[in-house]
């Protein structure tokens, strides 16, 4: 038998694979297509304190091998949520966690402190790092200080743990996450979308309503695996992997690279089966090669 | 909602630019309902990446039938396929046409715009069995982009086409063509699928004639499962104008809750 | 007839399709396939002032839409290219430019300098950006003060226009572009390549010799428009768009976002007549439109 | 050189996971000599993105064959192929096998490992040409994996053959069969093309046999022109050792110049 669970510390997973968020809408929509206790966890869509329009249509974009979205983090808002759909999702026996949104850093706080009252959830994910909606053309995790200083306010309200997920925007993102490891996070997810940009020709207009849109799938999967594997170099705490992960050998490349949990995002849509058969795929390799436990090969790139 | 993997093609059929796929996909067929539809991998490869959505044009049995315009990359890519292939499809996706106890005995209005005539005809054939008579309205812009003519009259239906040349039916847009029989007949409700300047046209002339209407929209979609929020567009929900999921919410809306371009 | 010329004010080149560095050799490699007379103008090889001997194998590892590079800059060192390479160059009736490499300030200077002494260049392009020899992690273009510095030392030295080749890992790009043209560069050109990793799962090794290498291709090209779009509106000097440019419509996408000519690279291996095909798609584009001059569609997105 | 955008397939044959295809390219054909390669794309889409270098096996009028087996994706892709596709073919690249005048009614030992064969049947042909005497070593784990067997022996080539397991011709290695060969004989050159390390122990049975040796070396390719370096491996060449091209330089190199992993 494959042991597939992971101990992050703060949080043991049943397997290292975790849906994505804003690719799993508030956790439920993939419900009537496949039990989510299969899952490691699920992150549910960003949480803004008051609901939200999001951007102008269109807000998807296809490009070889990606996606480009700007959603803009369209949502219900925290107290609905609470409300309505955290009572739904609590009898779960996955681990839900939340992703946490905010204008600035109050908001930031005033989104983790209501969650943190309620039942139900295993962590929040502290979005710092979504490139639809910079303010002044920055968002926090572009910024080491102002990673520093998200991370901690939401540590004095928060009773929950904290996994701060990286914009890969970046010069050095592992200067951003040390600052978030610095501040308290208790661990790290990598990447959040690469700004980017698609043209209508014939038009001459973007394609996307909102201009710019952030770049998902395949086409970063070498981008990302590069990032988690200098920041799981530098770091202590755990790093969970994203971007591009469309199948189980995808994933298994970014635990190579040190990640000790993934996630699963653009892929849910192209086969709303691939967390699942992910998994599957995970403990078929690991039976094959005579791994017994996952952490054997965290981190296990031979450079 | 089911994906099924390996949705096997029985037959094909094309005429020109428009295709007919007939697949074996038992549990999506008997879960369908008019105005529902599939998301369809078009390809293994990574390009084009997303589904496409295609409306559930028939279901007879254990088959579902989609009717396609090629458009792009990724509908080029299904109309390639023949008999004996697999298609991995997911669904049946949104909500549908409102299919409502009153309609029996009464006269219902189906128009589509080329491609749009695809969930009509599933809709016709359920508005029949539920005892109420479909008129249909299947516009184009020349015979060509009315293959469907034939089977809408085999199936004994009062059907009347327009093409904007002249070469089959009403010469001039088919939104005439429905404003001009709503001169003569006052019919119990209308559904539209169609180009949006049909349907927003359309929409204006229920207006005038107090009919009231259900419209198929388009949008990209990421999911089809109403998790990622792409397809959102602007729709007027008691009074409230926001962003609601063309998948999930619909694709079908009522015609007063639809935001026109240039609203 | 559609005039492909293009003015970049310091160079007039006969239409905007320039083969980008290190994918079209030291410029005569493709001379058997066609007439580089076509082209609006090529980059050669990177060149260090002295030979350089380059990363171990394997060098080239592909992705989804993408390939990822680390030759390392092997090559002949400026000396040998103006003795055996350029005399054969100087023939042409194209633009030909050299890339020009250092690994330090001082080396940068020196390479440019021999080079202004040279007859038949049309300018020196300054890869400050090359992710595949960061000494100490980072190259002069991921930090605006080393750009302002190397290119200001070039100038100094350089009797030729200077390019400035931005990279595309930083957070603010527009940032690097504005310290590039401060400093006098008379153009910028962007993107490099994206510092990526790729893993042999089976073996647990990167799949390249060096680690790390270069994400190009189809797969950056949202990213690189999105930075062309970025700098174009930020700089008065013109920009030189490159990244995963494949077509005509890529070209030209490239265009309407704010570029005054393009590079093409990956693309020459994928098609060796990439070059030409897209000079002729641009042209029946243009024609197509009724656009008599193609400086008018620079800059023309609809935002 | 010439880039094939539509090098018609003439006709393919098949053996389990080994594939021949013969192509309708006169150019190339003309100016081929053995041991150059074609880059050739085998998929119009961007995965796998590069081409994919494949020895000439055999030049025939107009016509030039590949023979490969399937490795990974691209080599799958190819063997889909079929007649009356195209296929876009770049070449001939590299520099090929020395051919001497001195060679002439000369013994030549080519020594081919599985796939490996693919260049040396175009090479024995032009040996018996300009009057030499090839002799064929061919190689593989097993029956199956010799599946030109018959084809040399027609051609009227002394063949020797080698399985691991002995389901054909001599049991054990390639390598051994030659050993044995040269302990009767001394031919007067040698040329080999094969896995790595069959090559590497080649080497050195010929640096025992003090016999003139070339091999043909393999590398992921990005351009195959020369132009990019992705080919890079380390050579002696003058005594000095550096990264060659294996596109341009190579794919041939005389034995003594190559460095063995492991070396
Ligand atoms: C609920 C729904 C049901 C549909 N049913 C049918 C049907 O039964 N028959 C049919 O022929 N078509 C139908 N469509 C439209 C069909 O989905 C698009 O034509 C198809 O996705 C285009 O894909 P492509 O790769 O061929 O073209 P692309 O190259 O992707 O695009 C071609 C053009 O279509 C636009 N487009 C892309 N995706 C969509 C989309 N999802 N919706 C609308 N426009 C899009 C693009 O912006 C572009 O202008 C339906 C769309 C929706 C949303
Ligand atoms: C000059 C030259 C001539 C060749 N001639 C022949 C031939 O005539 N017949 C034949 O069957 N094969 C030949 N090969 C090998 C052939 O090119 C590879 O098997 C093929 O490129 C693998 O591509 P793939 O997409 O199927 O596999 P991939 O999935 O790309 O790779 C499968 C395995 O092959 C390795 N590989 C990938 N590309 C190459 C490459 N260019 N060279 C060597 N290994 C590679 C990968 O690292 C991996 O281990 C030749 C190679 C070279 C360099
Ligand atoms: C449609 C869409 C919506 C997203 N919304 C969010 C979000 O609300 N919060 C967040 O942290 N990340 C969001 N992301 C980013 C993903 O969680 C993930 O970081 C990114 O897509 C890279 O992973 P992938 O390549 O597997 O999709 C979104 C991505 C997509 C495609
Ligand atoms: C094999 C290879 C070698 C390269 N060598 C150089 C170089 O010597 N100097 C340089 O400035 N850029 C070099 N580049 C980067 C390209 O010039 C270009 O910036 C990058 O590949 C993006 O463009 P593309 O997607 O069109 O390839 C190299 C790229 C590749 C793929
Ligand atoms: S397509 Fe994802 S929510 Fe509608
Ligand atoms: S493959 Fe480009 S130099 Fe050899």
């Amino acid at each position: 038998m494959v042991d597939l669970s992971v101990d992050l510390g703060f949080l043991k997973l049943k397997n290292p694979v975790i849906a994505a968020s804003g690719t799993f809408g508030y956790g439920l929509e993939f419900q009537p297509l496949y039990d989510l206790n299969l899952l490691g966890g699920l992150v549910v869509k960003g949480l803004y304190f008051k609901p939200r329009e999001g951007n102008p249509p269109p807000r998807l974009a296809e490009t070889p091998g990606g996606l480009i979205n700007s959603i803009g983090l369209q949502g219900i808002g925290v107290e609905a949520f609470g409300r309505e759909v955290l009572p739904r999702l609590a009898g779960l026996k996955t681990a839900v966690i939340a992703n946490v949104c905010g204008e600035e850093e109050e908001e930031y706080a005033r989104v983790a402190e209501y969650l943190s009252q309620q039942a139900g959830l295993a962590a929040l994910e502290l979005n710092i790092s979504c490139p639809n909606v910079r303010k002044g053309g920055k968002c926090p995790a572009q910024d080491p200080e102002a990673t520093y200083r998200t991370v901690k306010r939401v540590q004095q309200v928060s009773s929950l743990p904290l996994i701060t997920k990286l914009s890969p925007n970046v010069t050095d993102i592992t200067a951003v996450a040390l600052a978030a490891q610095e501040a308290g996070s208790q661990a790290v997810s990598l990447v959040n979308t690469f700004l980017a940009l698609a043209i209508d020709l014939r038009t001459r207009k973007p394609k996307l309503g909102n201009v710019l849109g952030g770049l998902s799938g395949p086409a970063i999967k070498p981008l990302a695996l590069r990032m988690v594997f200098e920041v799981a170099k530098k770091i202590e705490i755990p790093v969970i992997g994203l971007g591009g992960i469309f199948n189980a050998q995808d994933a298994l490349e970014f635990m190579v690279a040190g990640a000790s949990a993934v996630q699963v995002g653009t892929a849910n849509f192209v086969n709303p089966l691939a967390c699942p058969e992910i998994i599957k795929g995970i403990e078929d390799w690991a039976k094959s090669q005579g791994i017994s436990s996952l952490s054997e090969i965290v981190g296990s790139l031979k450079v | 909602m089911f994906q099924d993997k390996k949705a096997g093609i029985i037959k094909t059929a094309s005429w020109g630019s428009y295709f007919l796929i007939t697949l074996f996909a038992p549990e999506i067929a008997r879960e369908s309902r008019p105005g529902q539809f599939l998301m369809i991998r078009v390809s293994d490869s990574l390009n084009p990446l997303l589904r496409r959505p295609l409306s559930i044009h028939n279901r007879s049995g254990q088959e579902v039938e989609i009717f396609f315009q090629v458009a792009g990359e990724g509908t080029k890519l299904l109309a390639q396929k023949n008999a004996g292939d697999f298609l991995d499809i997911l669904g049946p996706c949104g909500q549908g046409f409102s299919l409502k106890p009153e309609f029996k005995d009464q006269e219902i209005f189906c128009v589509g715009g080329g491609r749009g005539l695809a969930p009509l005809y599933f809709l016709a054939r359920e508005l029949q069995a539920a005892g109420a008579r479909p008129v249909i309205f299947y516009g184009g812009q020349t015979l060509s982009d009315l293959p469907l003519k034939k089977r809408l009259e085999e199936a004994g239906w009062e059907t009347h086409c327009s093409t904007d040349d002249g070469s089959s039916g009403f010469r001039g847009l088919v939104t005439r063509l429905v404003e001009k029989e709503l001169t003569r007949r006052k019919p119990y409700y209308l559904f539209a699928c169609g180009p949006e300047a049909m349907m927003a046209s359309l929409a204006k002339i229920c207006q005038t004639a107090v009919l009231p209407a259900e419209f198929s929209l388009e949008s990209i979609m990421g999911c089809g499962l109403g998790a990622c929020w792409g397809c959102a567009r602007k729709i007027k929900k008691n009074g409230e104008i926001k962003y609601l999921r063309i998948c999930q919410d619909g694709p079908v809306f009522p015609a007063e809750e639809i935001i026109w371009p240039g609203d």
